[in-house]
């Protein structure tokens, strides 16, 4: 192999967290001009090694070359310096700040040492053009949904003059047309020659873009591979460490059994959020909702769950109009919300997994009557295992906890609770294949069981795999509402979403 | 004037436009509310100008020297006949009194001096001396132990820290007493002129201290704290530990009539007649003497025990 | 020894444990606690005595905070509570009347928790920053006890009342007891029941709190009162224990005292996790402290260097980040800054 | 005042951020019109300048504190700073020394004494607020130490500086140190939008993790907004020294309060990341209308005093607050 010098070279780095070791003599090289993907389930050690490399931690053992050079960065300043920029995987951003800002802070058009605002926004709204997005660059980024902050995140990434890029989860939440506007900013990266490590759980995209991969496990080096010479099954076993067998067992999805209708809403609506619309959810059955980014899926999650005030419409729960005010009601009716912002919206970074998992239980039943704690150890034991969070200890901070095992961490919290409405918005987010599948079998059982599921997800084959029913939006519009047959594929989504046509 | 102190908020600044018509508009600005001495004080100046027919303007400056002098630029602006305050530090005070003598309004000092060279700014001050006070509590000190040849432990509770009458009541007792060495001052801490801090820094002194024979209180209050903390452990105040005290309020009278206390220096509140004299004086231009000593006297037990029934405080 | 070595109280008490030695090589018999009528008395029972009132607000202090709200006003409610109580108890015709005494006990706690609701509508309600909501009751409310004081000091004479705070029961100082009390029922509702939890969880991230079904707002009134009526029952102990209510100077600056007692009690000001025994050892800190200079007497232009000197060390000690610059361990317990948190914006 | 919101980019129609503090600023023109009708004699040019001359010193001290913070963090230390820099410099000035190098001393300490606290609260990851309460006890001991008794200032130039009128016509007048705030706010206005360490300093605010993976120098930052703040303390003291004349221990004591509420009031969160200094000016205006109004309704008692100011504070912030949540 006359590969060309690798431009970065990582050797036997181990890092030990308080009880876990992260990452034992692992090697990792990045050739110039690849896209290298890192592998490996949640937990598996990725996060840590990028961040062992970009100088966010120090790192025990092993030694980092870049360019030939040996170099330990001391801040992610440093790392960015040498020339190395990084998307790490939570959305690392200033939602207080100007979406403009969150792009060139740091590296702002000076004249004089005076920030030029006016060119900033102007080349600011070029960067993300080229993306195809079309944003009010000096609106604050907090006021955008997760899935365009991980697209700012993304433009300030690429934008930096780098010879390392690093992306770590960066499309958990983008739909396919991001996707495919990512990869192809990436592509001409690549040409540029400059290495690119990449980071997804979505093994269609790995095989799309990827040209090597390093595979880790339990913070240990599996192995490195080209794509081309890998199966997907191949890879899903090195990750995993044994055969993944029931992956694509969900495909047929029986047809809704007759329930009663649970939640209906008559032209509920928000202005500036979603238009009104007409929506009626059954016992049972799973919804899907399936739209571009900010066309509104969100907006309609939070009005049925009462985060949000609805401005119009009446929404109807067992044939009762009811007007929810707020969570807490919308809970006491048994409806459960799984937000896709885990860090904003979902998790106490600062408590416990088993407090994490028991809150919103014990916030249904008040304070006065805590849940026993030999029933929480129960319930919370039972969670851990069926979603296998990991490490297993009930008592580790969240905070400390790889990226899907958080995710998993706040489904828990509201399986728990026994919901008859489910709403899950992006709750497959950075999780790995094994425990996707899982998560997507529980639904499909849940639902048979009578829950009623409205399940959000920028993936349409999830969407298209366990909903008994779509809903199209777009532009803050429910457009359509799809019977899932036989003649309901990806393609006749898109389209629909495209065109903006009823069916 | 006693105690000092702090003060965590905003404040204040008092008087609205004064009218022009043979009614003497006096502006008056006050500390603030720090003790019940201040109250006394300011109950006092209230209510002799309602006798002597002044309007008086009032404000609080919440121990505060830059409200008393917002305050005062605002009683200049609205042109009052008599400027009166009672400063909370001596210094500084040049240029806000020269604006006063720009705008041909006479000031008034009560209470506490200001350390101005120029004695042309303000007419008259009209107060207590605070280290005079001192002195005087240390003369009965000498006195009292003149027959005596042993070591006389003394424990000294001082006022709020850098406050004029803590700096001054301390400067003054240690003046006196120094002369002789059997005096000796063993342990001296601030109580910040409250009972409660008198109580517990006491309690702290007779741990640490096995054997105190005489308490200098810079305050009443704190040495009524004092007594508590004296009494809990098991002494008795007046005769095993002798105490002295400034200021000479009601409870701490009663105290002395009592034999808890067995001296006090007293330190009037009760300026306010005195002042509406003067304030008018100084409004027709009549000379008034630069500076009027409050009439102030000693109480000892027995004529605690004569005075306690009329005074008014 | 490493386990005992990393508990997150081992910092706290070593620097109590030191600064109760440093009085022993000044005082003789500092440590000794003895029987005197029936009483148990020395510098030890003291320093809890004394602190009673600190640890009471400071443990009010500790739930405000943990929700990431802070309360300035807790010194003018103390003033407050104390300035009622003795004003009902001055004007009873026999003030050893134990009825009398109790209704005007109730009537000061009564106003205490209603300024403490007070508190939590301006917080909770209305959605003022705590900081300038408590600023309004902490300027107010001092007014207020001196206009019920009248600017002077009531005394009162009453034996009933003088037990809240400088009396004894079963040998101990009663004011002891009720914080011992305070302290159980406090630790009963927080960590028994799970009002704990959900504090933990507000001041974490409020407004995952919300989506998790937590009435955000029932949770920061209930603190806000607690606050303030651990604050009442400290305004009824520092009057009762001087038989007089001073509201110009009761309780003057204990709010700093208190938030630096939950803070070198290990609870972060920007909420989330809170530690009850942490917060009790800050306050005995503070309060030895002050014994401390006392006792050794340092002069009084010289306290506050010697309190910046002792709270520099304390903070110093205290910071992981410190300890292992400083005593060169190789390697760093991860974890970019555990003290920054996210903020989430509620945006609704 | 206006100029400053000149610096602000108005020129989208009123964005949605500049609202509380267009709100702010609404009030306080509602809140003196109210006195001016209700006074006789209120509603003057020199009233609104009498609040700029009577708090330039508040106004210094709080610019630096909204840097702090902004940043998320506080400072207690103030102040005790305040009070330090006038008593060193009183103490210093009587021994003669020239007053430059007074002044230029006193900027110095107070700023090293910020470096410092930065540099303890960021290495050591202390919470800032046992760090600056240390430094408030430090300060203020540093103050006994060169004397309890306050000290006159007779130096000429002091004096000087002191009784100039800088007269703007029309009977009106402003004093030096009025001057010297408004550049302080002007260069601070444009330190933080302008500047990379301004916008750093929004950025830390905002999340102080998401700043330092963005690559920007968070420790250099913290260090600086309380190296800033220690400036403008110890700058903040030398004007309170030309408005008093002398150097006393106990001066300031409790500013630090009255800047944090100013800072607040003027719409900043005390969680860091949202604020502007206009805001700030607008918190210090309001504080100041405040005692104005309280020394022209004239016969308050002590308390009645305080009350009233929790009253028309509470009624600001209500008010503030109920526009501010309905135009949203
Ligand atoms: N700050 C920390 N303290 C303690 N343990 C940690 C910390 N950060 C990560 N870990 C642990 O290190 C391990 C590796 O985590 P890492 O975030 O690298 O996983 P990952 O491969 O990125 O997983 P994911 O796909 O879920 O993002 C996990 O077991 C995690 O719990
Ligand atoms: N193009 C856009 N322009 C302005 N605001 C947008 C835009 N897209 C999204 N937003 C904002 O993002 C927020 C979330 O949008 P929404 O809930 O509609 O997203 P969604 O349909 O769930 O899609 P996703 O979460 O994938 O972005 C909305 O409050 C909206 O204000
Ligand atoms: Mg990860
Ligand atoms: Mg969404």
């Amino acid at each position: 192999m006359a590969a060309p010098a690798p431009i970065l070279r990582m050797s036997g780095i181990g890092k030990q967290f308080p009880g876990v070791k992260a990452l034992d003599d692992v090697d990792f090289r990045l050739l110039p001009g690849e896209v290298h993907a890192l592998m490996g389930e949640n937990g598996a050690g990725k996060s840590t090694l990028i961040k062992v490399l970009t100088g966010v931690y120090d790192i025990d053992a092993g030694e980092i070359e870049l360019e030939g050079r040996r170099v330990a960065f001391s801040s992610p300043l440093a790392a960015q310096q040498a020339g190395i920029s990084t998307v790490y995987q939570e959305v690392n951003l200033c939602a207080n700040l100007s979406v403009a800002e969150n792009i060139f802070i740091g590296r702002e058009p000076r004249r004089l040492g005076r920030i030029q605002w006016k060119k900033m926004r102007r080349r600011a709204e070029e960067i993300l053009s080229r993306l195809d997005l079309d944003l009010d660059v000096s609106a604050p980024l907090s006021s955008y949904s997760l899935a365009i902050q991980q697209m700012v995140a993304i433009a300030r990434a690429v934008d930096i003059d780098a010879k390392v890029l690093i992306l770590d989860e960066p499309t958990s939440s983008l739909d396919a047309g991001e996707v495919a506007q990512l990869f192809r900013v990436m592509r001409r990266l690549k040409e540029q020659g400059i290495a690119i490590l990449f980071v997804s759980h979505f093994l269609d995209q790995i095989y799309e873009i990827s040209d090597r991969m390093t595979i880790l496990r339990n913070g240990t080096l599996v192995g490195e591979y080209l794509t081309s010479e890998l199966s997907q099954v191949e890879l899903v076993g090195k990750m995993i460490g044994r055969e993944l067998a029931d992956l694509e067992k969900l495909e047929d999805r029986p047809p809704a059994r007759e329930g009663a209708p649970l939640v209906e809403t008559e032209l509920l609506g928000r202005t500036g959020a979603i238009e009104p619309f007409t929506l009626t959810i059954h016992e049972g059955e799973v919804v899907g909702l399936a739209g571009l980014l900010g066309s509104g899926r969100t907006e309609i999650a939070r009005l049925l769950f009462g985060a949000d005030h609805a401005g119009t419409g009446a929404l109807k729960i067992d044939g009762q109009a009811v007007s929810l005010r707020t969570p807490r009601s919308a809970v006491a009716r048994k409806i459960a919300f799984c937000s896709e912002n885990r860090r904003a919206e979902g998790l106490i970074p600062d408590l416990t997994v088993r407090e994490n998992i028991i809150l919103a239980l014990q916030a249904a039943r008040g304070w006065t009557r805590p849940i026993p704690r030999r029933r929480q150890d129960e319930l919370v034991e039972k969670y851990i295992s069926a979603l296998n969070i990991r490490p297993a200890n009930p008592e580790q901070l969240v905070r400390n906890l790889s990226g899907g095992n958080q995710q998993k961490v706040l489904l828990a919290r509201w399986l728990i609770l026994e919901p008859r409405l489910l709403i899950l918005d992006e709750p497959t987010r950075g999780i790995d294949v094994g425990a996707k599948a899982e998560i997507q079998r529980l639904v499909a059982e849940l639902s048979d069981g009578g829950m009623a599921v409205l399940f959000i997800s920028a993936e349409l084959e999830e969407v298209l795999r366990l909903s008994h029913k779509v809903g199209v939006l777009r532009d803050r519009r429910l457009v359509a509402e799809l019977d899932n047959d036989e003649g309901l594929t990806t393609d006749r989504l898109t389209e629909t979403i495209a065109s903006g046509a009823i069916s | 004037g006693c105690s000092g102190g702090g003060d965590g908020d905003s404040s204040a600044s008092g008087g609205s436009a004064g009218g022009g018509d043979d009614k003497i508009v006096m502006g008056f600005s006050q500390v603030g509310a720090e003790s019940g001495w201040r109250t006394a004080n300011t109950k006092s100046v209230q209510e002799s100008a309602k006798e002597a027919g002044i309007d008086l303007k009032f404000s609080d400056a919440q121990q505060k020297q830059e409200n008393q002098i917002k305050a005062i630029r605002s009683y200049i602006q609205q042109k009052v006949d008599v400027i009166a305050f009672s400063p909370v530090v001596e210094s500084g005070w040049d240029t806000v009194l020269k604006e006063a003598q720009n705008a041909k309004i006479p000031v008034i000092l009560t209470d506490r001096a200001v350390d101005s060279k120029d004695t042309s700014l303000y007419k008259t001050f009209l107060g207590s001396d605070f280290v005079e006070e001192g002195k005087k509590a240390g003369q009965w000190l000498v006195d009292e132990y003149k027959d005596s040849k042993d070591t006389v432990n003394i424990v000294e509770l001082q006022g709020t820290t850098g406050s004029a009458p803590a700096n001054d009541r301390k400067a003054g007792f240690s003046e006196i007493i120094s002369a002789d060495p059997k005096f000796k001052v063993i342990a001296s801490q601030s109580g910040d002129f409250t009972r409660a801090k008198g109580k517990e820094v006491m309690e702290a002194f007779l741990k640490s201290n096995p054997k105190i024979d005489v308490l200098y209180a810079h305050n009443d209050d704190m040495g009524l704290g004092a007594i508590e903390a004296i009494e809990g452990a098991g002494k008795v105040p007046g005769k095993d530990i002798k105490i002295i005290t400034v200021d000479a309020v009601h409870d701490g009278m009663q105290a002395l009539a009592d034999g808890k206390i067995n001296y006090i220096v007293e330190c009037s509140p009760l300026l306010g007649p005195q002042l509406m004299d003067l304030a008018k004086k100084v409004v027709k231009g009549e000379q008034v003497p630069p500076r009027v000593v409050t009439e102030e006297t000693t109480f000892t037990q027995e004529q605690a025990k004569e005075a306690l029934p009329n005074r008014k405080y | 020894m490493t386990r005992f070595l990393r508990h997150r109280l081992f910092w706290p008490v070593a620097i109590l444990v030191a600064l109760l030695a440093l009085n022993l090589v000044f005082t003789d018999n500092f440590f000794r606690v003895q029987m005197k009528d029936g009483h148990l008395y020395g510098s030890l029972i003291d320093i809890v005595r004394f602190g009673a009132p600190l640890i009471l607000v400071s443990l009010g202090m500790t739930l405000v905070i943990a929700t990431s709200g802070i309360d300035l006003s807790v010194g003018s409610v103390v003033a407050i509570a104390g300035a009622l109580a003795c004003l009902r108890i001055s004007d009873l015709d026999d003030q050893n009347s134990i009825g009398g005494v109790l209704a005007a006990v109730g009537i000061a706690l009564a106003l205490s928790v209603a300024l403490g609701v007070w508190n939590g509508l301006l917080v909770a309600g209305i959605g003022i920053q705590p900081i300038i909501a408590t600023l309004i009751l902490m300027v107010a409310g001092r007014g207020l006890a001196q206009l019920i004081t009248d600017g002077q000091i009531t005394t009162v004479n009453s034996s009933p009342y003088k037990l809240i705070g400088g009396g004894y029961w079963l040998t101990l100082p009663f004011s002891i007891i009720i914080v011992a009390v305070v302290l159980a029922l406090t630790a009963f509702l927080t960590r028994r029941l799970a009002l704990g939890l959900l504090i933990e969880s507000v001041g974490g991230n409020a407004e995952a709190s919300r989506l998790s079904g937590i009435s955000a707002r029932g949770v920061l009134i209930t603190v806000y009162t607690f606050c303030a009526l651990c604050a009442g029952i400290a305004g009824l102990m520092i009057s009762s224990n001087v038989s007089s209510a001073d509201g110009n100077n009761a309780g003057l600056w204990i709010e700093l005292d208190a938030i630096l007692a939950v803070v070198i009690g290990g609870t972060s000001l920007a909420g989330g996790r809170f530690s009850l025994g942490g917060t009790v050892l800050g306050a005995l800190i503070i309060q030895t402290l002050t014994t401390t200079i006392y006792s050794i007497g340092v002069p009084p232009e010289t306290t506050l260097l010697f309190k910046a000197l002792v709270v520099t060390i304390v903070c110093l000690l205290q910071s992981p980040a410190f300890r292992e610059k400083v005593f060169h361990r190789r390697r760093r317990p991860q974890s970019p800054s555990p003290v920054t948190e996210e903020k989430v914006r509620v945006s609704a | 005042m206006t100029s400053v919101t000149g610096l602000l980019d108005l020129r989208r129609t009123v964005p949605q951020k500049y609202i509380p503090v267009m709100v702010t600023a609404g009030l306080f023109v509602a809140m003196f019109v109210a006195g001016g009708i209700r006074y006789e004699g209120f509603a003057t040019g020199q009233i609104v300048l009498n609040v700029f001359i009577d708090n330039a010193f508040l106004l210094v001290v709080a610019v630096g504190m909204t840097f702090v913070i902004l940043t998320g963090g506080i400072d207690l230390s103030v102040g005790s700073v305040v009070g330090l820099s006038t008593m060193v410099s009183a103490s210093l000035l009587k021994d003669g020394w020239p007053a430059f190098g007074v002044m230029a001393l006193v900027l110095v300490i107070g700023a090293v004494l910020g470096l410092g606290m930065g540099a303890i609260i960021h290495y050591f990851e202390i919470q800032p607020f046992i760090v600056t309460l240390a430094g408030m006890f430090l300060a203020r001991g540093l103050c006994y130490t060169i004397s309890t008794d306050s000290i006159p200032i007779e130096n000429a130039t002091f004096t000087a500086i002191a009784q100039t009128r800088v007269d703007l016509g029309g009977d009106m007048w402003v004093s030096p140190s009025v001057l010297i705030a408004l550049v302080v706010v002007l260069a601070a206005a444009y330190v933080l939008h302008y500047t990379r360490l301004g916008r750093n300093v929004y950025a830390t605010g905002g999340s102080e993790q998401s700043a330092l993976l963005m690559g920007l120098p968070v420790a250099r930052t913290k260090i600086a907004v309380y190296t800033v703040s220690g400036f403008c303390s110890a700058l903040g003291g030398l004007l309170f020294a030309f408005y008093s004349l002398s150097g006393y221990g106990l001066s300031a004591v409790g500013m630090e309060l009255d800047a944090i509420a100013a800072v607040v009031i003027g719409g900043t969160l005390l969680t860091g990341g949202s604020g502007y200094l206009l805001g700030t000016v607008l918190g210090v205006l309001v504080l100041g209308l405040i005692q104005t109004i309280i020394s022209f309704e004239g016969t308050l008692s002590s308390w009645w005093t305080k009350i009233f100011i929790g009253l028309l504070l509470f009624a600001f912030i209500l008010l503030q607050r109920l526009i501010t949540a309905r135009r949203r």
